[in-house]
């Protein structure tokens, strides 16, 4: 069984709007692509029981999620006709208002780039094996579950 | 045989560790499932998944020596 | 008739990613946002006949388009449970591999985000009074017209 | 009346021009056009709408002294 490289999707705390220019910049040598679609995940400050969410601090299964991440990635190369497709992930704390997912798809024309960036961050909020224990202003938590 | 347990997110927070090596006679997925609910309580009331050696497979999948066994709360990335 | 302040949607050259970033960057103190959809428009080096497409000089009928670009917006929100919504189009000269139109939607659920992205981008595509003319490595060129 | 006519893009190229005033006695949107391609012989093969003050309308309606016409060829924007 050859074993490929698998990507390290995880970043170290928020994904930075830096981040997000650099790898928009680093795509524009790529002139066969057309459209380009970003999904970011944001921190909300939700509500509950009166208490503020202040940050949420994520955990995973970081070799079983790299292995699922290249997966929905491959799948979506599979089912899309893309160019390119990227996917980084929070872990450790992120707080609200702060970025924790980015997926980033581009093709030729515009219908493949949306629908392989919805199709990715479906599957990665249905099947990446990362958790998230949402932090109140008054430090107690609750652990989130997507729904 | 000897497997190698790993707890994530309020599994861990349960069971008070994220990891331990757990030796037991051979078993399925779903036998061992039953012998961690024995040893702890607050998992009878918990929701969680399985994982074998970084898969999800069938409750009768018998488990070998060395195996590493994930048990992975409900997902929230994202 | 009350005349209500109509935003110009057109930017001068390409859209430059570090303005991406600081777009992103201001949404950082809306805490009740949860997901955005990025769409973003990038002119391909097209082979048309042998020739390459290295540009695209934008012009467009302004106080229309922004009338539409600014009715298109309104209707969004109309139909989706939006927090913001943003467009950006260029004018004048986008080289291939640079990027000429930015849509940004911001929702509390990342569903509204993505359905709010397309609708607006297919919108824009169909309604707004842009015209490309594509400029050829030899300085011919050709009008484009969207599919 | 005097109608003050726009041309866009490739229109603006075939007629040489990006906009010109236009005299002529009370018309519709449709009377116009006939007009304008009889002006300009290259409008015939060639596909555009017509905008009346910046909004596209019914091809019987009836143009007002000092209406701004816009020939808009395809749409290319994106």
């Amino acid at each position: 069984m050859s074993e490929k490289k698998i990507k390290n999707v995880f970043v170290e705390g928020p994904i930075t709007p830096e981040k997000i220019a650099n790898s928009i910049a680093h795509h524009q040598v790529k002139t066969n692509i057309g459209a380009h679609d970003i999904f970011l995940g944001q921190v909300r400050a939700d509500e509950i029981d009166g208490k503020l969410v202040a940050a949420i601090d994520y955990s995973a299964y970081d070799e079983m999620a790299n292995k699922v991440f290249d997966e929905i990635r491959e799948s979506a190369f599979e089912k899309y006709d893309l160019t390119c497709a990227h996917i980084y992930h929070s872990k450790g704390i992120v707080k609200a208002g702060e970025l924790c997912l980015f997926v980033f798809t581009s093709s030729k024309h515009r219908a493949m780039a949306f629908d392989a960036c919805r199709y990715i961050t479906e599957e990665i909020k249905a099947k990446a094996p990362v958790f998230g224990k949402e932090i109140f202003e008054d430090e107690t938590h609750q652990w989130k579950v997507n729904k | 045989m000897i497997l190698k347990l790993k707890y994530f997110g309020m599994i861990a927070e349960a069971v008070g560790k994220e990891n331990e090596e757990f030796e037991c006679a051979n078993s399925s997925v779903e036998e061992l499932n039953i012998a961690l609910k024995n040893k702890y309580a607050k998992l009878a009331s918990m929701n969680y998944k399985i994982a074998v050696n970084q898969s999800f497979v069938e409750p009768t999948t018998l488990l070998k020596d060395n195996d590493e066994i994930a048990l992975l709360p409900p997902f929230a990335g994202g």
